[in-house]
């Protein structure tokens, strides 16, 4: 991959992060529901404090005028202060964000991992009762409202069966310092297995109902190039040398296969980060996606503003992950 | 051994001058003690204060106990309490920005250290309920926020409360250490000492279900918010039992009185017949809440027995047809989406009487721009809400909600009398009379009937049977100073 | 010319493709089931008055929480017991199936009417026109989509139509894309050129050239998506921006009742299982179609 | 007289690059599809153009029509200059001027009917319709031998032969004076072709049509064009009548060309003309004589700059650096 | 010359979404050691299918219903998979028609050489190094044998980055990678320009000389036929209709279907003169009746060609499905 290339990504970047931030700059300015009212609720104040409120919040400033403040700052990675936590915003969320990016890796690879072998399985054997059970299982994974299975999850492993945790991300008897703020990186750092072994028990639930939609829906894709690989000149060439029939599958026809997988994923992906608020608040995750619906109702803007461009600088970046795999997929294709 | 409570919400910030939900207080204030604190029956007693003396209307002396430390092991001055307090209610005190529990403070004017062991609060006016409202300030460590600053506050601890900071996992639990160097805590509340369990955690799990279901597994111990539907399973299951306490929030709905149709006292006395608050008392909160016919919760101060408004669905007919709606009306009533279930019972019962009632579930931010407008004009015909009432004074819940153009008067109510009277409450000193000023404040509402008074319900805790010396109390804190596992 | 020449073909006489390829539908018995159970749950929605056998909004406190009638305490005349408010949930999941079917066709037919239109015009006009499109529908990406709609409810209130427009708002972006896809490949096949040679204009090109050509693999895609829809109604439910009460819809039935699914489960079950069978069936039948129409996407 | 003139026509294509490339500075690339080709077609001749895949036979064709607009050169087509007609001109020109394409499957639009298809012209130009359209729809039908009964059929209902008379009879609607048959055989199988040929050279006779008949088969252009126009890598390298040209072809590209065709009969010892390497990439084409790079004829000189277009027989043109030396690749060498 | 493939009676058939299609309806054919059999037929005439079916590679929905395919003595029906496997790109090599659709665009090309040796050649060192070396070694090789320039750099190139006709020659050069006694080359020309083909067709002229192989060359041109084939089969909707020596079947065919193809073929020697091609179109091979199946579009048609023709002799080495093929000398 040139770097010319790289430079394209990053100036066509450009467009998006703006687009982004001025729409949530003007879904916020026309929401109804002042900022300084939710905060001081019951609360008594005069209109003096509520006016230095106001200013110490720097709501008092002409819309415009933030926003152009905001671009600016956020150039420097400055996203101010956030009205509720007394601390700047950057922080608030880089505490939050490895807990939903390593529920959102864990989802992918859960799915990743299931579905490419079963998508596989179920072209080689199609139309065999597996094919048809993996099917119905695709639509079943696409069908179920997420909140609704997590729930019945965690009645079933964690209520009755007591074999999973409810909620968290791990237990409080070991205390794992914090480098990446990745539990499962964390735990492997310290040299703490039982540890690691826990955050993976905590993971397991969360990462399943995340990851169930996903998982259906590439397998149904794997499914289906497979079956549109195993269809071309190529695999019957393959087959006319002679090649054993795990070497025809496995290297001829699935890294053809995998391309449409790679991008169906990526896009996924982005979906999946943006989308786990609801995952996080069922399994008490404590993710960015909850802080932000929070910081929504509580009209805690810089909050709002920054994550809302952290999604788009993340769904940008896991795109451009998708391209270079996809290069190595596809050697037609280049960078 | 790690007692673990499922707690709703995460901590915003854990400096205690800087935060404005009651959520964030209480997990602030197992490690922060304040000078004075409640007991379980809501009574305020001295905790770092030895005793408290009014000297004046406006000076109240606080002789300050000795020998407490922070959690660092530096001993306690007056001099930190003061500048705990002026940090608070000086302008610009915390770097240039002012405390939002500034408010919480009333009118002082200053604080100072009239002897080694005495801090005085000056107020520039009578204001009664200072003792009242002080358990809300917690003492922080002067040295200790010079060295750290405002933000390191925000984040870090040292406070003399009986639990220190171990590790806070932002939005999902922070756990506390016991302190053992600890004074002791409030004389009045045995025992004394320092705190019975190893580890207090508070596990932030905000899904209702999730949390009954944590508790029922027996990963957590304490859960607060439980929901009045799920008390019978937590009481059906072995390990876990059902504790309750009244609670300090008043449920009513607001009538628009300058709208159309509850403009008329008539059309207000009829919504408020038309209401069976018994039976959604019995059936939907499971019985856990006191019914109210006026603002104020049986237990706040000033308190009375009023005349009721009982059930009536004729009555409230006829009352109707007498204010010139004789085939009924057609009103909207906003609540939150917590609330709808409850509000559309209402609704079905007002609709039986003629109130025909269409539920519309707003945001919160919306609903208090449209409601909560102090005097600007008022859309909409009815609004489901509530208001609390922490200190149990009258003080913070009857002025707001029904002085003329106040913040929290959602109904639009004006009358003149009734704001003389609030006022003059609100600096009264003698006790008597100003509880008598009350019940003549309330039987003025019950005539005008601005709003349905409905309930005020009990706070609801699911615990397991292994705690023990635990207590929910009235201003749903959590303290679990006295709390231990088995 | 002889006749020789005019030998017949195998194909039989006026058939069309769509008729060909609704023949081929009709021989996958599992799609053809799942269609059926479509169309049951449609004339279920449009009938739900004459078959409810409750008023859906009736409230009852003294039938709270009542278990289905096969269970101890149930009452045939609640089949599948009643929720939080004693009301009688069978009734409320056929009014709600209006609610359900209505967004999730309301959404499929906004979002891909404004994805085609777009879709056309990039894949057609390229240049500028596409670069533009191609931005905003970045952006709509970049924008993680729970966000955008709770923002949007937030705007907007509550209410049918602001839920049909914060679910359709990004829901285009697909319809779009699919079309812009196939238009790129379409606009260079022999036959659009033909046209051209005609004398034919970008109008007469792209309504009844492509368009027709290309919209096969739409409808399958927004089938597809509109059991993705009804999903997604229930996530707004879940974030309490869901339809207005009394209005039962699955998404709210199901979001409300989760708060009582650890003791009485029925509440939030039943609604949950008629999502997953309309769904279930809505993606069957899609894919049969898929199957039928497109072979491309299929095996 | 000359129907159709074409002079010095260029077609150009630019990959687009984005704002982003062009900032981060990718380099443009141009394919010279067709680079300054200039020639006539007289009316009521036959003129066949050949070369191989890529060279730039269809553009050439679409570019005359303005399908693809010329980067260059003009095209007049009786007296009128096709390049400079405005949009509602052009849109009359395009009754006169049409084309008929090589893929029989991907030239109809699927979902449309014959008669659809093939009425489209009229209604597009407001030539005729409902009945009177159908009326006529279904005589050009017949006449290129379809039944008017399969008027309401759809394309994939008919074998490639067929669907290639419909769109014979869709360029023939219209009345036109001079059609661009764009490889209309190759795709087809040898019987059905022969049956393709013999209707376009009646169709030709009875309509005295004008064709630019475009094939990379030798044989076919052979048989039926009058003059042939040999190409390369978007030039015109050789042109004159057919038979000069098959039986004395002097730019050894059109003499390797013909040795390379492989033929049936007893077999006859030719000479053959091994090319070496492959067609070089239209991208990068060699500089001077386009060929150079695989003419076992090639000087120093070829290698330096293009050589100009000579007469070498009535009405013959090559542009060969070498013409003056008489050589000829056919010579038999052994 | 020693019979090296004998093909009897096969038959294939498709279960297709219209109804049963006999692709291949009683093909019999003898490909001696070394020599070249032309296969000419219409698009759709089972020329494809019928090989196919020799390598055992017909996928469903087809499948071989019927007939013996004997190699080198062993009838290839009665091979299991694994033996199967064992003998394609060994024994019989194919190339196919598209090389840019044959190869696997995301290996390398040297890969896809590589695999083939490492599946076949027993004569490659066990040592890994070695082996290695030794598989690049005859990858390199067999690349300059088919005249591509720097092989060892080429190896490691993708399919897309070769013209067409390099591609056709990687293909046969994986085809002859393990010297093949048979290669079957369908339509290796088709899809390239004139100039390229003839380089292609006579590189596999020359590697069949060198190398002694037979092959198998189908296509649709009678002329590359003519040119590069000792002897010629022509097919017509699923069965053979005419075979005999190159120049004999085409000098004088003895079928009207093989008759009308050579009318049918433009010639500048033709102009101006009428062409006279075949009516009609190739039958649909849905449900087809038991008899001539040229009889619909052929000029000697009578009313008894509607039986079955059997293959008969037409003189040495030549044979014909036509009842009337004597009148036709
Ligand atoms: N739309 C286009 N954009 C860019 N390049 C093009 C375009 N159309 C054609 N070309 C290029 O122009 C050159 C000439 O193409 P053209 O189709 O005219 O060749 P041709 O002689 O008709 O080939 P064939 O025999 O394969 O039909 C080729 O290199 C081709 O890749
Ligand atoms: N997978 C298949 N399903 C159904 N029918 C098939 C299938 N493959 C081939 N056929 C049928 O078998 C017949 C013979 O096909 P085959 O590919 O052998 O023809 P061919 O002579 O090689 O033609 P071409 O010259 O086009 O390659 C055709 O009529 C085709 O319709
Ligand atoms: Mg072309
Ligand atoms: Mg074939």
């Amino acid at each position: 991959m040139s770097l010319g290339k790289l430079l394209e990504r990053l100036i066509q970047l450009i467009p998006v992060l703006l687009g982004v931030s001025l729409i949530v700059f003007v879904m916020l300015a026309l929401t109804p529901g002042d900022p300084v009212q939710i905060m001081v609720g019951e609360q008594a104040i005069t209109p003096e404090q509520e006016a230095e409120l106001r200013r110490d919040l720097g709501l008092d400033r002409p819309m415009v005028e933030r926003f152009f403040l905001f671009i600016a700052n956020a150039v420097q990675f400055d996203f101010g202060q956030s009205f509720y936590h007394g601390r700047p915003v950057a922080d608030v969320i880089a505490e939050r964000l490895p807990a939903t990016i390593e529920l959102s890796l864990v989802a992918l690879i859960v799915a990743l991992a299931t579905a490419i072998p079963l998508g596989v399985l179920a072209a080689i054997r199609k139309n065999s009762i597996f094919d048809r059970l993996a099917t119905v299982g695709s639509l079943l994974g696409v069908s179920l409202p997420g909140f609704w299975f997590g729930i019945l999850l965690i009645m079933l492993f964690a209520v009755h069966l007591q074999i999973l945790p409810v909620s968290g991300r791990i237990g409080y008897a070991s205390e794992v310092p914090t480098v990446t703020g990745f539990l499962l990186i964390d735990t492997l750092l310290a040299g703490d297995f039982a540890a690691f072994g826990e955050a993976l028990r905590y993971l397991i639930l969360p990462a399943i109902t995340l990851g169930l939609p996903m998982t259906a829906i590439l397998m149904r894709v794997t499914r289906a190039s497979m079956l549109e690989v195993m269809r071309q000149d190529y695999i019957t060439f393959a087959e006319a040398k002679g090649l054993s029939h795990r070497r025809v599958i496995f290297r001829h026809a699935l890294k053809n296969a995998l391309i449409p997988t790679v991008s169906v994923a990526a896009i996924e992906t982005g979906s999946l980060l943006g989308g786990n608020m609801i995952v996080e608040t069922v399994f008490g995750w404590p993710g960015l996606g909850r802080l932000v619906v929070e910081s929504i109702f509580l009209r805690n803007y810089p909050l709002v503003q920054a994550a809302v461009l952290l999604y788009a600088i993340t769904y940008v970046l896991l795109n451009f992950v998708a391209d270079i795999l996809y290069t190595v997929l596809n050697p037609r294709v280049k960078l | 051994a790690d007692l673990i409570v499922g707690f709703t919400l995460d901590a915003d910030t854990l400096d205690p001058a800087n935060h404005r939900k009651r959520e964030t207080e209480t997990i602030i204030r197992n490690m922060y003690d304040g000078l004075v604190t409640r007991d379980a029956n809501m009574v305020v007693v001295p905790e770092i204060a030895e005793s408290i003396t009014q000297v004046s209307p406006t000076e109240y002396d606080f002789k300050i106990r000795s020998g407490i430390k922070f959690h660092d092991g530096s001993t306690m001055t007056a001099e930190d309490v003061k500048f705990t307090l002026d940090r608070i209610t000086v302008d610009g005190a915390m770097g240039g920005q002012t405390s939002p529990r500034k408010g919480l403070m009333g009118p002082v004017a200053s604080v100072d250290v009239t002897a080694p062991d005495t801090v005085r609060i000056t107020l520039s006016e009578p204001w009664p309920i200072l003792p009242a409202m002080l358990p809300n300030q917690q003492i922080v460590f002067k040295a200790f926020v010079e060295k750290v600053g405002d933000e390191g506050l925000a984040t870090q601890v040292n406070g003399t409360g009986p639990f220190k900071l171990a590790e806070w996992r932002k939005g999902d639990a922070v756990i506390l250490e016991r302190f053992d160097d600890y004074y002791g805590g409030a004389t009045d509340i045995p025992p004394v000492g320092p705190a019975c369990v190893d580890r207090v955690i508070f596990k932030i799990i905000p899904e209702s279900a999730s949390r009954v279901a944590a508790l029922l597994a027996g990963e957590v111990h304490i859960i607060n918010e439980l929901p009045a539907f799920s008390i019978k399973q937590v009481e059906a299951n072995d390990g876990t039992q059902v504790m309750t306490v009244n609670g300090t929030r008043s449920f009513f709905i607001a009538m628009n009185m300058e709208g159309e149709y509850f403009d008329d006292v008539k059309v207000r006395q009829a919504a408020a017949m038309a209401i069976d608050k018994q039976l959604i008392i019995d059936k939907i909160l499971g019985g856990n809440a006191a019914p109210i016919d006026g603002i104020l919760s049986p237990d706040a101060f000033g308190s009375s027995e009023l005349p009721k408004v009982g059930y009536d669905p004729e009555q409230a007919k006829a009352l109707l047809a007498e204010a010139g709606f004789p085939d009924g009306i057609d009103v909207t009533m906003d609540t939150e989406g917590a609330f709808k279930d409850t509000a559309e019972a209402i609704a079905s019962m007002l609709t039986n009487a003629g109130i025909r009632t269409t539920v519309t579930v707003g945001e919160g931010a919306q609903l208090s721009d449209k409601w909560r407008t102090k005097g600007a004009p008022k859309s909409g015909d009815m609004f489901f809400t509530s208001w609390g009432n922490g200190s149990l004074d009258p003080f913070d819940i009857f002025t707001p909600t029904h002085r003329t153009n106040d913040r929290g008067n959602s109904a639009g109510y004006a009358n003149a009398a009734l704001d003389a009277l609030l006022d003059a409450a609100a600096v009264e000193l003698d006790v008597d009379k100003r509880r008598g000023m009350y019940r003549e404040a309330e039987m003025m509402i019950n005539a005008d009937q601005p709003y349905v008074y409905l309930w005020v319900p009990k706070d609801i805790y699911g615990v397991s049977k292994r705690v023990t010396g635990w207590q929910p109390s009235a201003d749903s804190r959590i303290n679990l100073h006295d709390a231990c596992l088995n | 010319m002889t006749d020789a020449a005019l030998a017949p073909t195998s194909a039989p006489a006026a058939d069309s493709l769509f008729r060909r390829n609704l023949r081929e539908f009709r021989r996958n018995r599992l799609a053809v089931a799942s269609a059926l159970v479509v169309l049951l749950f449609v004339v279920m929605a449009v009938a739900a008055p004459l078959i409810a056998p409750q008023d859906p909004n009736a409230t009852d406190l003294f039938r709270r929480l009542q278990p289905p009638a096969w269970i101890e305490g149930g009452d045939w005349a609640f089949p599948l017991g009643c929720d939080g408010l004693g009301r009688d949930i069978l009734s409320r999941i056929i009014y709600g199936a209006r609610i359900s079917i209505f967004i999730g066709i309301a959404v499929i037919l906004l979002a891909t009417g404004v994805g085609i239109l777009a879709g056309l015009a990039a894949g057609y006009f390229r240049g500028w026109v596409d670069v533009v499109i191609g931005r905003i529908v970045d952006i709509l990406l970049g924008f993680p989509y729970l966000i955008f709609a709770i923002g949007l409810m937030a705007m907007m209130g509550p209410g049918l139509v602001n839920i049909v427009l914060a679910l359709a708002y990004k829901e285009w972006v697909i319809p779009c894309r699919v079309v812009r896809g196939e238009t790129l490949a379409v606009r260079e096949l022999e036959y659009v050129e033909a046209a051209r040679a005609l004398g034919a204009g970008p109008r007469h090109i792209m309504w009844r050239e492509i368009l027709p050509n290309i919209l096969s693999p739409v409808i399958v895609v927004s089938t597809i998506r509109m059991a993705n829809v009804i999903i997604l109604e229930a996530s707004l439910s879940f974030l309490g921006l869901g339809v207005q009460p009394p209005t039962a819809s699955w998404g709210s039935m199901v979001s409300d009742g989760r708060a009582f699914i650890l003791e009485s489960w029925w509440v939030s079950t039943f609604p949950g299982l008629a999502i997953l069978l309309l769904v279930l069936a809505i993606n069957v039948a899609s894919q049969g179609l898929r199957d039928a129409f497109d072979p491309r996407f299929s095996e | 007289m000359t129907l159709l003139q074409v002079d010095g026509l260029s077609k150009h294509y630019e990959a687009r690059r984005s704002l982003a490339q062009r900032l981060v500075g990718t380099p443009r690339s141009v394919v010279r599809a067709v680079n300054d080709v200039s020639l006539t077609v007289a009316k009521g001749e036959v003129l066949g153009l050949i070369g191989e895949s890529g060279c730039g036979k269809s553009t050439l064709g679409r570019a005359i029509l303005r399908l693809h607009e010329p980067t260059s050169g003009r095209v007049t087509f009786d007296g009128t200059d096709v390049t400079a007609l405005a949009a509602p001109d052009l849109k009359a020109m395009r009754r006169r001027m049409q084309i008929i394409f090589q893929d029989p499957y991907a030239s109809l639009n699927p979902r449309r009917t014959v008669a659809e298809i093939v009425g489209l012209p009229l209604a597009l130009h407001g030539i005729a319709s409902g009945e009177e359209a159908r009326a006529i729809t279904a005589r050009v039908l017949e006449r290129v031998g379809l039944r008017a009964s399969q008027l309401d059929r759809y394309p994939h209902q008919f074998s490639g032969g067929q669907r290639q008379r419909i769109g014979i009879a869709r360029a023939l609607v219209s009345n036109p004076d001079f059609i661009v048959c764009d490889e209309p055989v190759s795709a087809l199988d040898v019987s059905i072709q022969a049956q393709i040929i013999a209707l376009l050279l009646e169709l030709k006779r009875e309509f005295g049509l004008t064709y630019l008949f475009i094939s990379h088969d030798i044989s076919v252009i052979g048989y039926l064009a009058d003059r042939v126009a040999v190409m390369y890598l978007g030039e015109i390298v050789e042109t004159g009548p057919v038979a000069e040209v098959l039986d004395n072809p002097r730019h050894p590209y059109t003499q390797s060309l013909l040795s390379a065709v492989p033929e049936v009969g007893p077999r006859r010892d030719k000479a053959r003309v091994r090319l070496q390497g492959d067609l070089p990439s239209p991208l990068k084409p060699p500089k001077g004589c386009k060929f150079h790079t695989r003419c076992p004829l090639a000087i120093p000189a070829c290698a330096e700059r293009p050589p100009e277009s000579r007469g070498v027989g009535p009405g013959h043109v090559a542009a060969c650096h070498r013409l003056d030396g008489n050589l000829s690749l056919l010579e038999p060498v052994r | 010359m020693t019979v090296l493939l004998e093909v009897s009676n096969l038959h294939t058939e498709f279960h297709a979404r219209a109804g049963l299609v006999r692709a291949v309806d009683g093909v019999s054919l003898k490909v001696s050691r070394g020599e070249c059999l032309g296969v000419v037929g219409e698009s759709g005439s089972g020329k494809s299918v019928t090989f196919s079916s020799v390598m055992g590679l017909v996928r469903s929905p087809g499948q071989v219903t019927q007939g013996a395919i004997f190699f080198d003595g062993r009838n290839l029906r009665d091979l299991s998979r694994e033996e199967m496997r064992a003998i394609r790109g060994r024994d019989i090599a194919m190339t196919m028609q598209d090389a840019l659709t044959a190869l696997n665009p995301a290996l390398t090309v040297g890969e896809q050489l590589a695999e083939v040796l490492e599946a076949h050649d027993e004569t490659l060192p066990t040592g890994r190094t070695a082996r290695r070396t030794a598989i690049r070694d005859r990858s390199v090789e067999m690349l300059g044998l088919v005249g591509i320039p720097s092989p060892e750099a080429r190896l490691r190139q993708y399919p897309h980055e070769f013209s067409g006709g390099m591609r056709q020659r990687i293909m046969i050069a994986i085809a002859l990678a393990c010297r093949p006694k048979l290669l079957i080359a369908d339509e290796p020309t088709t899809a390239l320009d004139v100039t390229i083909q003839a380089q292609v067709l006579e590189l596999i002229s020359d590697i069949r000389a060198r190398l002694g192989m037979a092959v198998v060359l189908i296509t649709h041109d009678l002329g590359v036929v003519a040119e590069h084939c000792d002897r010629v089969m022509v097919m017509y909707a699923g069965q053979v209709v005419e075979e005999g020596p190159t120049d004999q079947v085409i000098g004088a065919p003895c079928h009207p279907y093989t008759r009308g193809l050579l009318a049918s073929i433009p010639r500048p020697a033709l102009r101006g003169q009428p062409l006279t091609p075949i009516m009609g179109q190739v039958p649909d091979l849905v449900g087809l009746p038991p008899q001539c199946r040229f009889h619909s579009r052929c000029p000697l048609a009578q009313p008894q060609c509607l039986v079955e023709v059997p293959m008969r002799d037409a003189g040495p080495g030549r044979r014909s499905r036509c009842l009337r093929l004597e009148e036709m000398a």
